[in-house]
């Protein structure tokens, strides 16, 4: 069964491609590569099998649940698993040049292969797991490594900013694990498919429930749980919070809408929707406000991400709770996961683009950069790219994404949803017009010693970029195959 | 049936009581080391509970899914305590301070 | 494939194209320099078309501008024959008089461009035609205006072309609101659609008003004393002679038949302006400025013709009369302006013939017994009654008054050397218009009014006639004893207050401030980044106690 | 071929734009080719769909984006007429700015963004459904941000943070007005319009406002109009773009679809929305003429007169009317024609003669006589004096607003021709009568390149040409005609 092996692949290969960085740490980055690119190839194998067959699903060793570890692959998961292993392999390329050239420092350049592949199979096995404790054990991998990779420059700043992301994510790895214990008191099982089936609305499915979604709001940096994010975030070498900031939220996240949406969409009452979109939309305006008033080029795209991160609670009460039996629930949802992958694309992008320009400039001052522009018209243009896909401009996906919410937002009367949609979009355009204005101006003194920047490296940030603009522009697959598996039948929207 | 029930809500209860202390003590202290230990102890209560979850159906006797998994997250429990021991030994040396910045309470 | 949909005599079109390739000739380099010779040529076939033209055949050519509708009546072809006449002369002694002028060609171009508008406003039919002809001889003549460049040309063009933008716009009001009435751009048809369209007050009004102002309808009369003397000689002729009959063409062929307020308001500003310009022009000593304001006076008369037979529905005797009255005025005072260049360029001893002859065409402005301007005269009378009649007699004295203080005023401007005559280029136009002023209306008095020639010649018409002239004469002696010195009244009269107001209003308006984007700069004062990334990291502290308060608020929901 | 040939036009323009981008700066010969290429294939085709949508033809190209989001390419009369414009503007305004900006810096980049914003206005005029054209006018706002700042100084850069400031909120508003309108009726195509009586009238209000909003920013209508002005501080062949070949009139021609195809003119006026327009556009007028009679660069003065003018569009879609809908979209190409010969001229006097403010301006007609001359002809053109092309949008606009029973409309535009002559007449009268500066007697500035002053004389004649012709059947009026009876009239 090939499905089946691609299914094994995208976490076996990783696992054993850390093995190989660390026993063969020389050619570490050639091995990484390699491996992410075999992980996209089974990821793209799977799109195709899924969309052509259905929901894959398989058992390791052959062991059933409970005791057997399960692996499904539905279209979300395999729509997620594209993209994080297009944007890990981009990154990888990257990185290359980052780590790989003499003069960096070795220490980290060591330390960052292994990391790099420990969370891409983190990822991986979040994306195809349907068992909430090998979730559990998944997303602590992802959350060990990524704290790990903020501290790989070995600042002060850095351990600080690690220290605060570890705390807040262990307080959420708690939540999670005691509401998991709960649910398996409840059940007798962790299996998604067995909870699902016998889902009964009891106190203590929701109080499981709940102390579930606390853990993960809090490890997806939901406002207000988000302070630990922007250091850490912005205190990480280019390549690592490239794949933080665009990947790691993404991943709680995307627990968060299996449980809602997949195992218990009876218990999403209005109350917890409203209170995540809530918290959603505070998160939008706050992140934004915050962008704006930022010095530093990788604190605006790190607040950025707070406030593009509000978006995706937004889905809750448009899709879920009420709006579920709606007919504009599968475009509110559809279009949540789609800014959920447009963001990982231009986001990484975003700090590819900062981290070449802290190698050009030496700084992320946003007044050190100014007229960077002429030095490197290409990662400019990445930049600007992203940030259009950011602020949900056509033809990006994040028009196409914010296109769907917002048609969601008006079918269901949801005024208030409408109003932060757009609002979020008006900021994005304050905090991020002032970057790229800054790096297009003339520079003060004609010839500012900026470090000249191979061609070639500035390819993988425009590649991300790009990437964030083809998902509007080819917006028709990644629909179609995001409806997949979905257990609502998937309506075409209105 | 009494006595597996009774003991069954001795560790619950058991465990109830340390996750509550273990929160309380994250969130009381500033100090970074007795953090982490605040949450090995929510930790242990957690394992606790749901150790006792096993006994949940008596007649099928012990449950052997939660003991796998409650090993394989002490594990993980682990590797995040030496994950963050050995960034409080970094930010220690590097620092001279077992609190982070901006924490202003000072219990060391 | 293309369908140039012309239908009728082509020679009307030919008529006013010709003017427009002449004065595209001027600008090119070989005829640049000698460009004024094109003038005389200008208007030859508009001449031809007024003494041998076909009656009310009309001409259409539906592809250009709006539809181009041209047509030639019994009123039109004197008036046709008179402007052009008249441009042709003005022609003829531009080549005398400017013959060393700066920038011919700029000259002749404009003067073609004007040509063919003022022939325009006689032919066109349609109120599209109609418009761009108004537009190009009013703005046209503009040029003729300030040809010398000199800061009083300057000024008086701009008060000129103020007027005359002013007019347009009118014009363009009046004109939008009968094209609608009568759903038909053709100008007979709105004008019967006038009569009785609901906003056809407005449209007369402002037709009135735009038309007026080429006119010279009072108040609206300040260019024509401050662009007279500025232009230069030829051009004053042809401004006061041709150009202001535009107007009362278009008052001829647009104002409606009724008997709204409007016809006693142009009876009422038609005698304001007889009497007005008249006191005003007796306070000037440019004797271009006193032309000026006797054309005021002079076209004061026709306008009030226009409204008295409005008033007794007696529009066709009224325009007929009114037509003849201005094509002697048109002929007569493009003489008298050339006598002003004559005397410029004549010594001592050719000055008396000069005089003698101004003298005999003032006489016939003032309705003198034998000349033209006694028939023309006589034709308007016949309209008249009561005190009305009684006004438009007395008005020959007044004419004779002020233009006693023309004669007297040039008979001392005359060249320094004695011995010094005109070229034959400029006598013999002026010549020529001075007969045929003296003369057309004895030709043409049966066709255009009720009377004859013999009743003309009769004691009591000639009494009629005398009187006022004589009146003028002892008035004018009477007041040189008097008042030695007469009085000074400033060239163009309210045209400096005007001037005034309209930039205080400018500068009132660049008081206003202009909106723009609200800018974001206070927001760093409100979103400290320093102070809130501090609360921030203390929210650490305080994110157990939110998770509880979280769990506790979904319990309450859940109802556990 | 029949069914490609909307998307084939498209791509005359986007295909050189994004092989100009590529192309290295010392390239000039490949990336003049490249676009002077892309323009006049455009106008051969334009010409030949000129001539079978004549005939009744209709194109159409359908692509699906996502489920329900289709981006359908559409060409009718109304279409045709704008691209027809863009396309020959297209090419003069290339031909222009290759001689304007000679052997200048990031040249790459200006053209690709240029033809890139004239692909998004084709895309404008071609597009079929709401969502198209929401999609293409934001390519036109982003593919003109980089032309607006090309000259990287402070003052572009305020330029265009205040045109994004602008077109952002209004784009908005617009996506707003869409969804909400699509999320209750469905999708909206333009050639199918849906009934729209039945939905409550106050939120058939509201989101009619809301399409005037986000449209009214980039028609520059007042209070909206605010970057406008600001943007004159990019290059002449960008002001050219900005006035005439694209932007406003992508607002303005957004107004026109909504009111005729979205609405539909009947349900405007029961809405009383139709006469709240009609007064904001003669505001507009009004308040853009006062402006520009204030202004004391040349420049600015040309922008505050587009605000002015661009109104005229809009007015003749708020009247309600089909004939002052003639004269508004017939207004649409005349103002373009005479504003980009303005702009051309300003751009010479800026380049060769240095001359920027008015009083600059002084005795130039004699030393730059072709410019001045051109400068001339579109200055009166747009006070309307005829017979150019102006009159003849003022004509029909008056009647047209007579025939609704808008008298007071005449008055709006007699005292706008009046403003016009009173901010244009005194540059002519400086220009031509006053005498000149020192130094241009010493040094009399060039008019060369030909392509600097070929282009602006094209226009010129073109704006004579449209008003003495404009009888003719393929003249802009007889087009406009022709759209008006044949597509809206019943």
């Amino acid at each position: 069964m090939p499905s089946s092996l691609a299914l094994t692949a995208i976490i076996g290969a990783p696992l054993l491609g850390f093995f190989m960085t660390i026993v063969w740490s020389r050619a570490a980055a050639v091995v990484a590569s390699l491996t992410s690119m075999v992980v996209l190839v089974a990821a793209v194998f799977l799109a195709v099998s899924v969309s052509a067959h259905g929901a894959v699903l398989t058992s390791l060793g052959g062991w059933d649940a409970p005791l057997g570890i399960e692996l499904a692959a539905d279209g979300l998961s395999v729509m997620f698993m594209i993209v994080s292993g297009a944007i890990v392999l981009v990154v990888g390329a990257y990185a290359q040049h980052e780590f790989v050239h003499p003069g960096t420092e070795t220490r980290s350049g060591f330390a960052f292969w292994p990391l790099m592949l420990v969370l891409l199979a983190a990822l991986n096995g979040i994306f195809v797991s349907r068992d909430f404790f090998n979730l559990y054990v998944c997303f602590e991998l992802l959350t060990l490594s990524a704290v790990a990779m903020v501290t790989l420059n070995g600042k002060t700043e850095s351990i600080t900013a690690a220290l605060r992301y570890l705390l807040f994510a262990l307080l959420g790895s708690i939540l999670y694990l005691l509401g998991a214990v709960l649910l398996y008191a409840q059940f007798g099982s962790l299996d998604m498919g067995v909870i699902g089936q016998s889902v009964s609305s009891s106190g203590a499915e929701i109080l499981a429930a709940g102390l579930m979604t606390a853990g993960l709001a809090l490890k997806t940096a939901l406002f207000p749980f988000h302070g630990w994010l922007p250091p850490a975030h912005s205190g990480a070498p280019p390549p690592a919070s490239a794949m933080l900031s665009s990947l790691v939220p993404k991943a709680s996240y995307f627990i968060t809408i299996r449980l809602w949406f997949d195992v218990m969409p009876e218990l999403a009452g209005n109350p917890l929707t409203l209170a995540l979109g809530g918290l959603g939309g505070a998160a939008i305006l706050y992140g934004s406000l915050q962008a704006i008033v930022q010095t530093r080029l990788k604190m605006v795209v790190a607040y950025s991400t707070v406030a593009q991160l509000g978006y995706l609670f937004i889905v809750f009460p448009l899709a879920g709770g009420d709006s579920a039996a709606q007919p504009w629930s599968a475009g509110a949802w559809t279009g949540g996961m789609l800014h959920a992958l447009s963001h990982a694309l231009a986001k990484s992008a975003m700090f590819l683009c900062a981290g070449l320009f802290i190698i050009s400039a030496r700084t992320d001052d946003l007044e050190a950069l100014r007229g960077i522009a002429q030095t490197m018209p290409m990662t400019a243009f990445a930049f600007t790219l992203a940030a259009i896909s950011l602020l949900g401009l056509p033809p990006s996906g994040g028009f196409i994404a914010k296109y769907l919410m917002l048609t969601s937002a008006f079918a269901s009367g949801g005024w208030i949803w409408a109003f932060l949609i757009l609002a979020g979009g008006l900021l994005a355009a304050l905090y991020l017009y002032r970057p790229v204005r800054i790096m297009l101006s003339l520079p003060k003194q004609p010839g500012q010693p900026f470090k000249p920047i191979s061609r070639w490296w500035q390819v993988a940030p425009l590649v991300l970029a790009l990437g964030a603009v083809f998902l509007g522009i080819g917006s028709n697959e990644p629909y179609a195959l995001l409806q997949i598996g979905r257990p609502v039948a998937a309506e075409t929207g209105l | 049936m009494m006595t597996w029930a009774s003991g069954w809500l001795i560790y619950g209860l058991t465990g109830a009581t340390l996750i509550g202390l273990g929160l309380f003590g994250f969130a009381s202290h500033t100090n970074l080391l007795r953090r982490i230990l605040a949450f090995n102890v929510v930790g242990s209560g957690i394992f606790l509970v749901f150790g006792a979850t096993g006994f949940r159906v008596p007649e099928l006797g012990a449950d052997a899914v939660p003991q796998a998994l409650i090993i394989t997250g002490i594990v993980v429990a682990l590797s995040a305590t030496a994950l963050a021991v050995s960034l409080i030994t970094r930010h220690a040396s590097l620092s001279g301070s077992a609190t982070l910045p901006d924490d202003d309470r000072e219990d060391r | 494939m293309i369908d140039l949909q012309v239908s009728g005599p082509l020679f009307p079109l030919f008529v006013l194209i010709w003017p427009l390739v002449l004065g595209l000739a001027a600008s090119l380099p070989s005829v640049r320099s000698n460009a004024i010779v094109l003038l005389p040529l200008a208007p030859l076939p508009a001449l031809v078309l007024a003494v041998v033209g076909p009656l009310n055949i009309p001409t259409e050519a539906g592809i250009l501008l709006l539809g181009v509708t041209l047509n030639l009546d019994i009123n039109g072809t004197l008036f046709l024959g008179a402007i052009s006449g008249l441009w042709c002369l003005g022609g003829i002694f531009a080549l005398g008089y400017m013959r060393m002028t700066p920038n011919p060609a700029v000259f002749a171009g404009f003067w073609c461009l004007t040509l063919s508008g003022n022939l325009g406003v006689v032919l066109s039919q349609d109120a599209g035609s109609f418009y761009v002809s108004f537009a190009a001889v009013s703005l046209a003549a503009y040029f003729l205006v300030v040809h010398e460049r000199t800061e009083r040309a300057l000024y008086a063009g701009r008060i000129y072309i103020f007027l005359a933008v002013v007019g347009e716009a009118l014009l363009l009001i009046g004109l939008l609101i009968g094209v609608d009435a009568a759903n038909s751009m053709s100008i007979a048809k709105i004008r019967v659609a006038l009569a009785d369209a609901p906003q056809a007050g407005w449209a007369v009004f402002c037709l009135i008003g735009g038309l007026g102002i080429k006119a010279g309808l009072v108040p609206l009369h300040v260019w024509l004393p401050l662009a007279h003397p500025a232009a230069p000689t030829p051009a004053s002729a042809v401004l006061s002679g041709a150009i202001v009959k535009a107007g009362i063409i278009g008052f001829i062929q647009f104002l409606p038949d009724g008997t709204a307020l409007w016809p006693s308001m142009l009876l009422v500003l038609g005698l304001a302006g007889t009497y007005g310009a008249v006191f005003l022009g007796l306070g000037q000593t440019n004797p271009k400025a006193i032309l000026a304001y006797s054309t005021i006076s002079q076209m004061g008369l026709v306008i009030a013709v226009i409204g008295v037979g409005h008033l007794t529905g007696n529009t066709v005797a009224a325009y007929g009369a009114a037509a003849l009255y201005c094509a002697h005025h048109g002929l007569a005072k493009g003489a008298l302006f050339m006598s002003v260049g004559m005397v410029g360029k004549s010594g001592r001893t050719f000055m008396p013939f000069v005089l003698f002859v101004t003298g005999l065409m003032a006489a016939s402005i003032a309705g003198a017994p034998f000349a033209g301007g006694a028939l023309a005269k006589s034709a308007i009378k016949t309209l008249f009654e009561d005190w009305a009649l009684l006004l438009v007699t007395l008005s020959g004295a007044g004419t004779t008054l002020l233009l006693a203080r023309f004669l007297m005023t040039i008979a001392s401007n005359h060249g320094p050397e004695p011995d010094k005559r005109p070229s034959a280029l400029m006598s013999v136009p002026w010549f020529v218009a001075v007969v045929a002023a003296l003369l057309v209306p004895w030709v043409l008095v049966d066709r255009y009014s009720d009377l004859s020639v013999p009743y003309l010649l009769s004691t009591g018409a000639l009494w009629d006639a005398s009187w006022p002239v004589a009146l003028g004469l002892v008035c004018f002696f009477v007041g040189l004893r008097l008042l030695p010195g007469g009085f000074r009244v400033a060239e163009g009269d309210i045209a400096g207050p005007l001037v005034k107001s309209v930039a205080a209003v400018k500068r009132m308006l660049a008081a206003v401030p202009e909106p723009t984007v609200p800018t974001i700069k206070g927001l760093d004062h409100i979103v400290s980044a320093s102070r809130t990334q501090a609360a921030e990291r203390r929210l650490l502290q305080l994110a157990p106690i939110c998770v509880a308060a979280l769990i506790l608020a979904m319990l309450m929901f859940a109802n556990i | 071929m029949t069914a490609a040939l909307p998307f084939l036009v498209l791509m005359t323009s986007l295909v050189p734009a994004l092989a100009t981008f590529w192309l290295p700066e010392n390239q000039a010969a490949t990336r003049n080719g490249l676009n002077l290429g892309g323009a006049i294939l455009k106008l051969v085709l334009v010409a030949y769909m000129l001539y079978a949508v004549g005939q009744g033809a209709v194109f159409e190209t359908r692509l699906e984006l996502a489920p329900g989001l289709f981006l359908l390419l559409r060409i009718d009369a109304l279409a045709l007429l704008f691209v027809t414009l863009s396309a020959f503007l297209w090419l003069l305004t290339t031909i222009y700015a290759i001689a304007y900006f000679g052997n200048g810096p990031n040249l790459s980049r200006f053209f690709g963004f240029f033809s890139l914003c004239v692909a998004a206005t084709t895309g404008i005029a071609f597009s079929g459904t709401l969502i198209t054209f929401f999609l293409f006018y934001e390519l036109l706002t982003l593919s003109t941000w980089p032309l607006v700042v090309h000259k990287q100084n402070e003052k572009s850069f305020a330029a265009g943070g205040s045109y994004l400031g602008f077109a952002l909120p209004a784009s908005a508003a617009l996506l707003v007005a869409i969804i909400w309108l699509e999320s209750v009726t469905g999708p909206i195509e333009f050639a199918a319009p849906r009934e729209l009586s039945g939905l409550d009238a106050f939120d058939l209000r509201l989101i009619l406002a809301l399409f005037v909003l986000g449209l009214g920013v980039k028609a520059a209508i007042v209070p909206l109009h605010g970057w406008l002005p600001a943007a004159m501080a990019a290059p002449a062949p960008v002001s050219a773009l900005l006035h005439a070949v694209a932007v406003v009139k992508a607002g303005a021609f957004g107004i026109v679809r909504i009111i005729y195809d979205v609405f539909g003119i009947d349900l405007v006026s029961q809405l009383g929305m139709a006469q709240p327009l009609a007064i904001l556009a003669s505001i507009t007028i009004l308040y853009g003429s006062l402006r520009a009679l204030q202004q004391d660069d040349i420049k600015r003065r040309l922008a505050f007169s587009t605000v002015s003018q661009v109104s005229y569009i809009v007015l003749g879609a708020a009247l309600a009317g089909p004939i002052a809908a003639i004269g508004g979209l017939a207004h649409l190409v005349h103002q373009g024609l005479m504003k980009i010969t303005l702009f051309f001229c300003a751009g010479i006097f800026a380049e060769r003669a240095g001359i920027e403010k008015i009083h600059h301006l002084d005795g130039v007609g004699a030393r730059m006589p072709w410019t001045a001359f051109c400068f001339s002809l579109g200055a009166m053109g747009m006070i309307g004096i005829p017979p150019m092309a102006g009159f003849v949008s003022k004509l029909y606009l008056g009647v047209g607003a007579l025939e609704t029973g808008a008298g007071w409309v005449v008055f709006v535009l007699a005292g706008s021709s009046l403003l016009n002559a009173a901010y244009f007449l005194p540059l002519l009268y400086r220009m031509w009568f006053l005498p000149a500066r020192e130094d241009l007697e010493t040094q009399p500035p060039s008019e060369r390149p030909l392509g600097l002053i070929v282009p602006a004389v094209v226009t010129a004649t073109a704006a004579l040409g449209v008003g003495l012709l404009a009888g003719a059947p393929i003249s802009p009026l007889g087009w406009a005609t022709l759209i008006i009876e044949r597509d809206y009239l019943p």
